[in-house]
Order: structure tokens, then sequence, then C-alpha cells
């Protein structure tokens, strides 16, 4: 393998985020994100059996014979995938309230199974655990922008509920515009969610364009440089 | 907790047996998308490619050969193909070779000793003549493929670009159009 | 809706088709004068394609001496024409000309050094008269000789069409005499000056297509041509040929929306009137067969409208074929001040020229000069807003913005999918667009387009043919080759195989012996007698020598 | 015919799993069922406790309920009432009541009725009114819920429970009507019923006498997770 | 002599995006005048606003895309855009409200899609959609018709209320706002009330909302000078509004007490200007005539079920929406038969699309 940890993150964080480029798991992903709190909450809940799934199948990817392969894997996140439920319900029920019905559905998302077949199957533990930290975190990180700026810009808060999650202590961390914004309600509408998440894809969009534009006005310049 | 973990074992044995009998009956072997392939590719038989003609380089493309070898088919053949095999399009190994204007072989018959050696190069026997006696091509039958040049003793064969004529001639795309669309795009309204 | 709107009341229903355009006609400026008569060009070049198919043979050379009508290039196909020279004069040049086609390029063409004498050939056949003496093959080939092409525009061998071929049973011929496009009017003119050859033609023409009536269409702005016509008809006492007077709406003379309006029919997709019992002809092309058949002439001038607020006195002139056309427009008195373009044909689908230096041919039916006045310069394209116009004109009743979407998009399998080949080219859907769009290149860019990647496609079905052709003979050579070699070597073997190792041909042949007798024993349910009750060392030992035995058979 | 071997291995193997997979599932769920029953105990009361302040009660409200049925004053067939008991003194009744004409579908409240008539407070549990219009009804969007506290059928009287552009004494909100208009109908039938059935539903006896045991035991761990 | 050359054809109908514009507008001007007449000035200054802010950011657009300004400002389809939408705004909106609105609907819903002809949904409902949903109650807070107005504002007055959302002295909204009819019909049908009990509502006029019949009379003049005009055909408006006329006239025969008779539907809200120029907009409906009619009748329907079951007042917006989004299946399967087409062919033709798809 020519691939080094350093592409594994590379793609998880960005070349290949499972929510702007492949746009998997898009129904937790519009559906809890209309505040940062939330969508941390589901990112965490994500990260957390991806990395589960992603070191089991590793590790037993060498017994599974193909025709049973998805079974077991499905068999295999469904069980982390309570296992978190429960574990959310017994510590955190307030965000489990909120979250409620998305928590089971992780089971759906296809990051998960996707990520299980396509990589964690035909690779070892290791890069299979480094996979599953970068492609979690990749995920979270537009959970918690889109759930971010949907709250900005519908609520006029940042980071409201975090004590739901990190205790009383995180009240503190808490941003508002003040009381008097009128913040735009469908942004924190399912609406608001598509327009969000269409916005993001097209920043990363932008983003990429600019760094190939720049790469090549390099080369050429350096090709330049180096006929004359 | 021990009811829950026997019946979900049973399920998981009885979707199993389902399963492996499922792999072993509905086993799918042999594979058309060879001739698919082939379909897609100018069959100028010149071996560009690195294979021996082009029945060779679709089979070669089947069995996960890159799909950007073929100057002659180019950028469309090219996007073709990956289309065809849900492949992402690549860019064209020698895209020099792709934006050469299509020829044909043409003898200049006073300079042909009549040596054979083309007619034996010819992949689609589009060269006639006879031993000692001077040869010509059958410009409609010749493919462009240039593998008759080579083995020339006399280099009496020369490309001649394919000239435009009445009947070969086409609409320009319109150039008039000012709009300030992006080109060749269409609404997204169409996609659907 | 506009079936109600004629002026002429007829008894005949009339039909509607969807869309077209009510245009300004323009008409009347090439009226004004007569018919001109033209001295003879210095010299003529003749386009050796003049037609829709196979390009005919030249069978004159450079310096032959030609006489007016005589047959200069042969049709060699089917689907083919032949020419003649339109002039006499000697032959100065057969080579690539400029000629009349919107690319602009150069085809072959032969030039005729005119004596001015304008003398008729001597050989040309003898008038068949009267007609109905004739059989329908012997009129058709005397057409096909005359290299009558249909004059209406599209340039279709009329040989052809007049053969509808087996199990095709024609009813009606159907006279296209609508004449649709602004400007133009020499099958006006050619109506009012020759109704009574055109109805000759006509009457021709049911006898070859073995038709019990004829329609004729004409539009209801050309009064005088529909008198003419009737006049000739009942003089003939021509009963079963019926002038239809149609509402005046572009474009009525399409062959097929002509059929529509007259009978209600619809051409099916794909297919010609002859599937529906039809065949239609151009008037200019009836006057074309009458003069072929009655006077034996081959089809060497035509009228041709030269008009436009370009040209100082429009009008209609007999022109013989290769004529170039900056002649014609001396002959019409020049151009005016403020030339825009220069169009051959009308026009809604007429081509411009870039040159004025090139002949009319059999096709030529109107040379067009606009001025910058009167045809302002078009503004830039627009987006298109989807007003949906162009679908309400659309006389195929297709969806042109969608086609223009794809054809923008070079999106050449969803161009098919929305039939682009159901096109006219009429224009109508270009000319109403208020966003200014050229739709009606766009369409010929993709049809062109979708034609050559067809041909591609055909070059590269033959190449491959070809190369497994080749494969498959070399491969055959080659065993033949393989067998002879092997055959020689075997031969060789047996003559000398023998007497080099006696001692192995010896025990080869007592093993095959010891065979063929343990063969014949187990076939005859024989077995070793001894083999039964053997120890277990005596087992091994046998299964050991057959092991051996079965190792090295030879 | 098919080779058995890899069917029986396929299904072997998935049956290994299933037990495995189940084996994880059952683990998590006996470690956490008592602290998940635990904690949506402690939920309802810390919403019975935000309109009957927690030290004007000492019984277990949760134990100490009944069931009572009048669909027109309720809105159900079937409503809850929590009672809440001082030294086993009767103080306050907790409906869940439902009011029926929201702008779209019913709003489910919690409404406190004190002894004394008045009501201790009203808390939104759910509803689908419209956003930014009628969702004022939630404590976090706007403080119009908390205005009921201390109100009775006394003061305001009872033709003024309506909101002002009926007449009434209770503030709408700019652009909805209907919601606060279905809420204020709602508290009101839940204040008539209370006065009309007082001695029935104070009368019954509580089963058990307030004990907390179950809570007891997970008291300081709870507090550290909320 | 040479000479230029063009494609065919070469004679066109004087004819341009622009005055499609432009005839749009002249067709808009007496409903404009109506509601200012009806509603006050806040009407013509939310025109202005809206006006200029979507010319404005149209302009920054076509800078930032590095393409031409003028060729795009001049073909006044961003102006109409904006008047569209400064009509169906509440007169007394906040400025930045309507400033919102309107560079939502050139930037994200026009050029973000690709500008002029690319856009899927409507831009001017769009940006009402987009503001009803965000700030609902700026948006239900209309005025009472000129002749129930108590407290008319003037000009300098109005101004100050958009601008600086400053009632002038001893006024409260409550005052100055009013319900509109059809949400005031809907909210008493809400408390049971019969239709002949809410008819006695001053707000009720002869057959529509008081002061809304008469802007959408002249709504339907205008909408009838494009039809005359041939700017837009009949098929969208007759179907939708006949849909609404089939649909109300069923309740209303049904149950009279509880159902408006069908002229309340027609004449109330939004439904000329939307019949007219709002879902006869080209570049978001139905291209072929067989799809206009069901694209119109659709958006009839809806607007009536939206109307009594809906969550929000007027229904014309999210009914146009939502049919925008099915216009282009709508068009795929009403193409018409092509000239040549036997039943046969086309029968077959369409089983074979269907296999491909």
């Amino acid at each position: 393998m020519t691939e080094t940890y350093r592409d594994i993150i590379n793609n998880g964080l960005w070349h290949n985020n499972q929510a702007l480029v492949a746009l998997l798991g898009l129904c937790p992903l519009l559906a809890v994100t209309n505040s940062a709190v939330n969508g941390l909450g589901l990112g965490l809940a994500t990260l957390m059996v991806l990395i589960a799934s992603n070191v089991s199948v590793s590790l037993i990817r060498n017994f599974v014979r193909p025709e049973i392969r998805l079974p077991v894997f499905v068999l295999i996140i469904a069980s982390f995938v309570t296992a978190v439920e429960l574990s959310m319900n017994a510590w955190f029920p307030e965000l489990y309230k909120i979250l409620g019905i998305f928590i089971p559905l992780i089971v759906t998302n296809c990051t998960i199974i996707g990520r299980a077949e396509a990589y964690a199957s035909k690779h070892s533990v290791m890069p299979a655990l480094v996979d599953a930290i970068s492609m979690g975190t990749g995920f979270l990180l537009v959970l918690v922008t889109l759930g971010a700026a949907r709250e900005l810009i519908g609520q006029g808060t940042l980071f409201a509920d975090l004590h739901l999650m990190f205790g009383e202590a995180a009240r503190s961390v808490y941003f508002s515009l003040g009381d008097d914004f009128e913040g735009a309600l469908i942004a924190i509408l399912p609406p608001g969610a598509f327009i969000g998440l269409g916005l993001l894809i097209a920043v990363k969009n932008i983003i990429d364009q600019r760094a190939e534009k720049k790469k090549a006005l390099n080369v050429s310049s350096e090709t330049a440089t180096a006929a004359s | 907790m021990f009811t829950a973990i026997v019946t979900i074992t049973m399920l998981a044995i009885l979707f199993g047996l389902l399963l492996g009998y499922a792999s072993i009956k509905f086993h799918v072997d042999g594979d058309p998308i060879v001739d698919q392939i082939d379909s897609l590719l100018p069959q100028t038989q010149c071996g560009q490619c690195g294979y021996a003609g082009c029945r060779p380089y679709a089979e070669a493309i089947a069995d996960g050969e890159i799909a950007n070898k073929c100057p002659p088919g180019g950028e469309v053949t090219m996007i073709a193909l990956s289309e065809l095999l849900g492949r992402d399009p690549v860019t064209l190994e020698d895209a020099e070779a792709a934006e050469k204007p299509k020829s044909v072989a043409f003898i200049v018959e006073e300079e042909c000793i009549g040596c054979t050696l083309c007619i034996q190069a010819c992949p689609v026997d589009a060269i006639l003549g006879a031993a000692k006696s001077m040869h010509t091509v059958i410009s409609n039958e010749c493919t462009g493929c240039e593998l008759c040049i080579p083995p020339c003793p006399v280099e009496c064969i020369h490309m001649h670009p394919v000239e435009e004529g009445i009947t070969s001639w086409k609409w320009p795309f319109p150039q008039s159009d000012q709009s300030n669309q992006p080109e060749a795009e269409q609404p997204i309204r169409e996609a659907s | 809706m506009h079936s109600q709107k004629t002026a002429f009341s007829t008894k005949r229903k009339l039909w509607d088709f969807h869309g077209g355009l009510h245009l300004d006609d323009k008409k009347t400026m090439s009226l004004q004068a007569d018919i001109a008569k033209l001295p003879v060009p210095d010299k003529v070049i003749i386009p050796i394609q003049q037609h829709i198919g196979e390009a005919p043979e030249v069978i004159v050379k450079v310096g032959d001496k030609v006489a007016k009508g005589q047959l200069i290039a042969q049709a060699k196909d089917y689907v083919s024409a032949s020419i003649h020279a339109s002039t006499s004069g000697t032959v100065i040049a057969i080579d690539e000309q400029a000629v009349p086609h919107p690319s602009g390029l150069k085809d072959l063409c032969i030039t005729i050094e005119a004596d001015c004498n304008d003398a008729w050939y001597e050989d040309l056949p003898e008038p068949m008269q009267p007609f109905l003496d004739y059989s329908e093959a012997e009129l058709r080939d005397r057409i096909r000789w005359a290299g009558i092409v249909g004059l209406g525009g599209a340039t279709f061998p009329s040989g052809v069409k007049l053969n509808p071929g087996p199990g095709k049973d024609i009813q009606t011929l159907i006279v296209n005499a609508a004449e649709c496009e602004p400007y133009i009017t020499c099958d006006d003119a050619l109506m009012q000056s020759h109704a009574d050859e055109i109805l000759q033609g006509i009457l021709i023409t049911l006898h070859v297509i073995q038709a019990g009536h004829c329609l004729i269409g004409i539009e209801d702005n050309k009064p005088d041509a529909i008198k003419a016509m009737q006049t000739a008809i009942d003089k003939a006492g021509a009963g079963h040929v019926e002038i239809v007077v149609i509402p005046t709406v572009y474009p009525s003379g399409g062959e097929k929306q002509l059929i529509k309006i007259l009978t209600g029919k619809e051409v099916p997709r794909h297919g010609i009137p002859a599937d529906i019992g039809i065949v239609c002809h151009n008037v200019a092309t009836l006057y074309a067969i009458y003069e072929a058949v009655e006077l034996g002439k081959p089809l060497i001038s035509r009228l041709v409208t030269v008009t436009g607020e370009g040209v100082a006195e429009p009008k209609n002139m007999l022109v013989a074929n290769g004529t170039p056309i900056n002649f014609l427009v001396e002959q019409a008195g020049g151009y005016r001040k403020n030339v825009k373009e220069l169009i051959l044909g009308g026009p809604m689908m007429g081509f411009t020229l870039h040159d004025d230096n090139l002949p009319a041919s059999k096709g030529t039916n109107c040379i067009l000069v606009t001025t910058k006045q009167d045809a302002p310069e078009n503004s830039p394209a627009m987006a298109c807003i989807r007003c949906g116009k162009c679908a309400s004109v659309c006389p195929a009743s297709l969806l042109p913005q969608q086609l223009y979407w794809f054809a923008r998009a070079k999106d050449f399998d969803n161009v098919q999918e929305y039939n682009l080949f159901d096109c006219i080219e009429c224009g109508c859907c270009a000319h109403v667009c208020p966003s200014h769009i050229p739709l009606v290149q766009y369409y010929r860019f993709a049809k062109t387009e979708v034609w050559a990647r067809e041909e591609e496609k055909r070059k590269a079905d033959i190449a491959r043919r070809r190369h497994e052709f080749r494969e498959a003979r070399l491969a055959r050579i080659k065993a033949e080759k393989d067998a002879k070699l092997r055959k020689k070597k075997e031969a060789l073997n047996a003559k000398s195989g023998v007497a080099k190792d006696p001692q192995k041909a010896a025990i080869e042949a007592a093993m095959k012996r010891v065979a063929e007798k343990k063969k014949k024993l187990q076939d005859a349910g024989v077995k070793p007698a001894n083999t039964e009750n053997l120890t277990q060392a005596q087992q091994k030992q046998i299964e050991a020598a057959d092991k051996r035995r079965e190792d090295n058979p030879s | 015919m098919i080779n058995r071997h890899p069917v029986i291995v396929a299904s072997l193997l998935l049956g290994f799993f299933a037990v495995i997979g189940t084996a994880l599932v059952a683990y998590t769920y006996e470690a956490t069922v008592d602290r998940i029953a635990d904690n949506e105990r402690r939920a309802l009361l810390d919403k019975l406790y935000k309109i009957i302040p927690a030290d004007d009660v000492d019984n277990d409200m949760l134990e100490d309920t009944l069931t009572v049925s009048s669909p027109h004053l309720l809105g159900n067939d079937e409503t809850r009432v929590y009672i809440g008991r001082k030294l086993n003194q009767p103080v306050a009744a907790v409906f869940e009541s439902i009011a029926p004409d929201g702008y779209s579908g019913t709003i489910r409240l919690l409404v406190a009725v004190k002894a004394d008539g008045s009501l201790g407070g009203v808390k939104v549990v759910s509803h689908r009114e419209t956003p930014g219009l009628g969702d004022k009804i939630e404590e976090e969007k706007s403080d119009w819920v908390l205005g009921f506290a201390g109100k009775s059928l006394l003061s305001p009287e009872e033709s003024k429970w309506k909101v002002k552009r009926d007449g009434g004494d209770f503030d709408q909100f700019t652009g909805a009507t209907i919601t606060p208009r279905a809420i204020v109908k709602a508290v009101k039938n839940t204040l008539v019923y209370f006065r009309d059935n007082k001695e029935m539903l104070f009368k019954v006896k509580p089963n058990n006498l307030p004990n907390l045991p179950a809570s007891n035991t997970s008291e300081s761990g709870q507090e550290k997770a909320s | 002599m040479k000479f230029v050359t063009s494609t065919s054809p070469h004679t066109f109908k004087p004819n341009s995006v622009q005055k499609v514009m432009l005839e749009v507008l002249l067709a808009l001007i007496p409903g404009i005048i109506a509601m200012t007449w009806y509603f006050g000035w806040g009407v013509l200054i939310n025109v202005c606003i809206a006006v200029i802010a979507a010319v404005g950011s149209e302009a920054l657009v076509m800078k930032l895309r590095n393409r031409p300004v003028m060729p795009v400002i001049s073909d006044l389809s961003a102006v109409v855009t904006a008047v569209l939408l400064a009509l169906a705004i509440p007169p007394l909106l906040p400025w930045w409200l309507t400033v919102i609105g309107a560079v939502f609907a050139i930037v994200i819903v026009k050029q973000l899609y690709g500008g002029l002809g690319y856009n899927p949904f409507n831009p001017a409902m769009a940006a009402y959609v987009l503001l009803l949903v965000s700030w609902p109650s700026h948006m239900t807070s209309w005025l009472p018709p000129i002749m129930l107005n108590e407290h008319p504002l003037d000009f300098i007055q109005t101004l100050t209320v958009i601008f600086t959302g400053a009632l002038p002295a001893g006024l409260d909204w409550d005052a100055i706002s009013s319900a509109t009819p059809l949400d005031e019909m809907f909210t008493r049908l809400d408390l049971n009330q019969m239709i002949e009990e809410i008819r006695q509502s001053q707000l009720w006029g002869d057959f529509g909302g008081r002061g809304w019949e008469w802007v959408n009379n002249w709504y339907l003049l205008g909408g009838l000078y494009l039809l005359y005009r041939k700017v837009i055909s009949w098929h969208i408006p007759v179907a939708m509004i006949g849909s609404l006329l089939v649909l109300s006239s069923m309740g209303y025969l049904a149950d009279p007490a509880t159902h408006p008779f069908p002229a309340f539907h027609i004449f109330s809200g939004g439904v000329m200007l939307g019949a007219f120029f709002i879902a006869t907009d080209p570049v978001s409906a139905c291209t072929t005539k067989k799809g206009q009619l069901i694209y119109g009748a659709s958006i009839g329907a809806l607007v009536f079920v939206i109307r009594n079951w809906g969550g929000y007042p007027d229904a014309v917006a999210f009914a146009v929406l939502l049919m925008n989004m099915a216009a282009p299946t709508i068009d795929y399967y009403t193409q018409p038969r092509v000239f040549g087409e036997t039943q046969k062919a086309d029968l077959t033709e369409t089983a074979e699309r269907d296999k491909h798809d």
C-alpha cells in the first residue's frame, strides 16, 4: 500500500469527506443539524460507532465469506449502534431526547457500512482505525459547521445547550447575537438544511478550484523559470 | 437475554443458509462487456494502445486496463468508455496524438518498388498490389493507422489529412450565441 | 384555424397543420416585370453534384465541343441525375470550383465557354407524342435521361420518386404550387405563363404513376396563377385535376405540410408520401417533365426569381444551368446601395453566399439580395426563457427548445430522442424567438454531427469486419502451412522412423498388441482369471504395474 | 448438485457473529436499564416541579395518579391526573390536558391547579404550531405561558378567560390568535373541571405512602449527569 | 463581390426578451396603482426597494462572474421579479426584509442556477416563501384596505415605519394592522362560525375581501392585456382559475355553511396575480400545451387544498413552487405527438423509452 496515514486523514477530512463529497449519511445530517450542539452529539455518536465498526470489521475481515459479508457488517454495526443508543439514553438523556430517532438511524448511515465495505474489509486494523477516525471526524466537522451556521442564522446563538453534553460548566461557552436578533427561521427548518448543505458543498468546491488553479499556476511558472 | 441471543442466532443461521445457497445458485459468469467496449473503439487497429488490435485492447479494458490509451478515439471514446464502465474519466495518455487530424495513407506511385511489405502490415487489407508492381491505398478503407509507414523501404508512403468536402462538411457550432451562460450546460431541470 | 379564413371558397375540406407563421410575402416586387429571356453568358460553370444522391460520371474531356442539351455527365447510380450542357461551346475545365453551398467549399464542375450560337444538340431524342402511346417505364426512362430533379429546392431525382416500387398503390398526385416562402415567385410566374404545359406535365405524371386524380395546392395569394391553371384545366377538360386554394401560411409548401392540408393525412415519420398513396411534385418539375417527354429536351434551364430590396429591377428570369449569379444580378439591373446579404433561396430557409461568382444550378429557385435597412442585423443571442413560442409555431410539433438545450450540450442521444430528424429546418422557431437564438443552426450542427458519427461508426464496423476477415485469412493460411509442414515431416518420419530405431518400434508394437488383447477380453466380459482372492501384497504389485503402464504409455 | 460445505460455513459464521452482537447489546441493556428508567422518571418529575414547586409537595406524584374522563373539558377520553400532597393532605392536581383546536392539531399541556383553585402553572408538552407564529407558547420562545401562574376562575373572572381580540384578558401574539385562544380555552376548561370535581379528585386515598427508595439510590449520580 | 454570411432564417419577428418583460411590467401597472390606492404608499416604496436591491445584486453577481453587466440588467427580468415580490409582501414590511427577499431571489434562486432561463423555481415566489417561513409574524401583518383604515399613514410616516420600524406617536401595531380576509375567514371557520356570520365582517366585500377584490380585478385586467398581446397563452391561467373554481364550487355546494362561495376564493389573496403573472413565468412553468393545462390545474387544486388545510394563510406561492418542481416531469410525459407519428408507433416508442429509464 502506497497510501500513507497522512493520505487517509486528508481523504477523511477533506478530499473524500463523506458528507460533502460522497454525500453519504444525509438523512441524519440534514435532520439534526439545527444547532451546533445537536450536530456535535450526533457526530460524536457516529464517530464512536464508526471506530468500533471499522476496527471490528478489519479484525474479522479474513474469516468472513463474501456471501455473508454484508449481513455480518450490518449485524456488527447494529449492535454497536444499539449499545451507543442505550448508553446515550442512560448518560445524556436530554440530548438523547433531542436527537431521538436519529441515533438508531445511525445503523442506516451509509458512511458506516460504506467504510466497512470499502476500507475496513480490505485493510488491517491500524489503517482502518485511522480511516474511521478521520472519516468520522470529517463527518462530525460538517455536522457541527452546518449546525452552527443554521443556529446562528436561525436563532442568533451559537453552542446553546452545550451543558446538555458537558455539564453545567459548559453553559458559559455560549454566544448570542442578542435578544433583538430576528433570525431567519427557515435556517433551522428542514429547507434550511438543504440550502445550507448545498452552500457548504459549493464553498468546498470553490476552495478546491482555487487550490487547483494555484497549483497549475505554480507548475507553469516553475516550467517557465526552468525554460528561461 | 438468553432468548434474545438464541432468537437472533437462529435467525442468523437461517439467513446464512439462505445466502450461502443463493450465492451458489445465482452465480453468474461470462460477460458480454468486451463486445460493448469493442463497439466503442474506433477499429483503426493501429496498436497505439500497446495491444495487437482493438479487440485485444477491449478485452484488456474489461479486465481493468485504463481506457485512456486510444488516441484515434480521442476524448470522446474515453468518455464513452468511462460511462459504459462506470469509471471516472481520466486524461488521455497521449493527448497530442489524439489531436492529429484524421488522415489516410497515400503511396507515391512513382517511388513504389512493389515490395508488398506494406500490404502485409495493413490490418484491414486496404492496400492493393502484387509483388513487383506498384501498390495503391483504397483510401475509403484506410483507417489511418500508419502501420504501413515503417515497413516501407523507400519511404514512399505519406499520410494525407482527409480533406473536407461538400458531403463531409459539418455545420459549425453557432458562434453568435453570446448569452452569458456557461457553454454546453443545460438547466438543472433537465437532469430529471 | 386557417381553413375558414380563405378568400376563395372551395368545396373541398381543408386541414390544418400545427404551428406555422403568417409572413409578409413581399412577392409583388418580382412580379412587376415579365419573365426575362437572358443573353447567353460568356461561360457556364456546371456543378456535377446538383441533386441529392450519387454524383454522376463526367463523360466529356477538356477541349470537347458540346452542344446545348448534350449529355456531359451520366447518372451512374439509381439515386442520381444526369447533367447536360446548358449551352453550346467548348469544355475549358473540369475541376474544383466554388459552388453555391453553405460551406463555401469547392466541388467538381464542368466549365463550358459559350460559343454564343446556343445551338441545340442534334441527337436529342424524339418527342413522345402522344405520351399515352408509351409505357410508364419508357416515360420514366425519358425523365431519368433528362436529369430532372425536384425543382422546389429539394433536388431529389424525380425518376426515383415516380417509381414508388411494388406494393405501393398511388391514388393521388399532389402538385406543390404553394410557394410559401416570401419573395419567391418563380412558380407563380411559371403557372401564369405556362399553365397548359404544366397541366400536360401533370397528365404525363398521372399516367406514369397510375394515379386517379391530382390536387394542385396553391396559396390564396396567387390569384392570377389560380386563374391561369383553372383556365388550362377547363380547356383540357381534365376533370380529375383539381385546384385547391389554401390559406397563405408558412410553411404550407413543405411537402408533408401540404399533404396534410389537402388530404388530412400525415406522412408517417421516417416515411415517404408514397407510403400513404401519394406522390408530390413541384410545378416546375412537372413543367420539366413536360419538356422532356413532349419536346425531348433535357433539364438545362429553369425559372429563377432575382429579387430583394438590394436588386434594382427584381424579376423572374429563365436561367441556363450554370449561369453565374453575378451575371443574373446584372441582368436584373445590378445591386443597389447598402447591400447586406446575398441569399440563395428564400429568407426562411435559404443560405447566404459569401461570393456572387458562383453558378446557379437546378435547385436555385431564388436569388435574394437584402439591404441593411430592410433586414437589420439580428441582435445577439440571449438566454432562452422557455417562452415556448418556438414550440407553438413548429410545423412538425417538435419541442425546439429542448432540442436546443440538447444540441447546445452536444447531447446527441437526446436530440434524437426528441426527434431532431423530424425537423424540416423551416426556421419558424428562430424567426419568433425573443432571445434571438440561432436555433436552426443548432439543429443543423447537431444533424451533421450525428450523421458524421454514424458514418464513423459505419466505417469502424467495416474496418472491424475487414480486420477480422484478415485475421481469419492469416490464421487459415498459417494452418494450411502448418498442416503441409506436418505432413511433410510425417512422411519423412514414416520413411526413416522404423529404420532408425527398430527396437523402440518393436516394443511399441508389442505393447499395442497387449492392450488390444486386454481390451478385447474386457469387452467380452472376461476378467483375468487370477485377479480374485489376491493377497494385499499382490494387489499392490498389480496396481503399481498398472500405474507404470499408464505413466509411460509409449 | 450444490456443494453443501460453504453454505453451512456461511450460516455458522453468521450465527457466531449474531451471538457476539446480541451479547453486546444484551450486556449494554442490562447495564443501562435502571438508569434509563430513572432518567425518565426524573424528567417527568422535573416537568411537574416546574409548575408545582418541589417544596410544596412531599409525596411521589408519579405514583399518586388517577385517570379521569372528560373529553369535553380535558380534551381526551382518558386524562391522567397527578396529585400532589404535603403531609398527606392534597395540595395540587396536575392535569395532562389537551387543547384540541390548535392551528395545526392538538397541543398537549400540563396544567397544575392548586387546592385553592388557582393555577400553579401551565407547561406545553408538545405541539405542531407554525414555527415563528404559534410556537411562542414554548417557554424557550416567550414567557407568555408563564403568565398563567396564579390565575384562577375568579381572577380574572370567568367571562374574561379569552384572548384580547375576543374581548378577554389574555394577550395574543402578532399574527397568531388561534394558538393562544386554544390554550386559554383548554386551561380554563381544566379549571372548570377541577372546580366541579375537586371532591372526587382529592378524595381518593393514595395506594402507597410517599416512598423514594429507588430514586434515592441513584440521586447522586443523576445530578452529575444532568 | 463579397458578402456577409449568416444562418437562416434571415427575417425575424421584432421581438425580444426585453419587450416581453416590458409588456409584463406594463400589465402590472393597474394592479400596482390599485394596491397603492387600497393599501397605501408602502406598496410603491416596497416596489422601489425591491427593484433597486434586485438590479443591484444582479449587477454585482455579473461583475463577480466576470461577465458583461448591461445585457443582463437590460433584459428587465430582474425588475419583473422584484415587482412581483414587492406586490406579494405586506405594505409595511421592514426594508431589510424586502432587500433580503430581492437579493435571495436574484442571487440564490436565479443566478446560482445559472441566470435567466436556468432557474427551476420562480424567483419571486421562492423569495416570498423564504420571507414567510423565516419571519412569519412580519409577513402576516397586513393593513386593512383604505375604507376600513382608521389611521391611514401618509408618505413620510410610511417611509419612517418601513425604514425605522417607529410607528407614529399614539399608534401601535394592533391598531393599524389587520388580518387579510382569507386569514380572517379561515380563523373564524376554525371557531365554528358559519359563513353567514363571517360575512358580517367588515373585511368582507361584494364578492371577495374588501379592497382585495378590486386589486384582483385590476390584475385580471393586466392579465387579459398579456393574453391579448400574446405574451402568455391562456392555458395556465384558465386551468388554474378553472380548477380552483370547480373545487371551491364543489365545497360550496356540499356545505355552504363552512365553505365560502367560489368567487371569494378567486378574488382573494394572490390568485389573479398568481394565475396571470407568476404561474405563467415561462422559465419555471411547463412548456407543452397539455402540460400547461395539467400544471395550471394542479396549482389551482393545491391552492384550494393548502388554503383549507395548510398552516400558512395564502397558498399561491407554495402551490406554484410545488408545481415548478413537477414541471419538467409533466413536460416529459406530455410531449406533443410529432408530425407523422402514428398511434401505434407512439405507443411502442413510449414503452421503449420507459424501458430505458
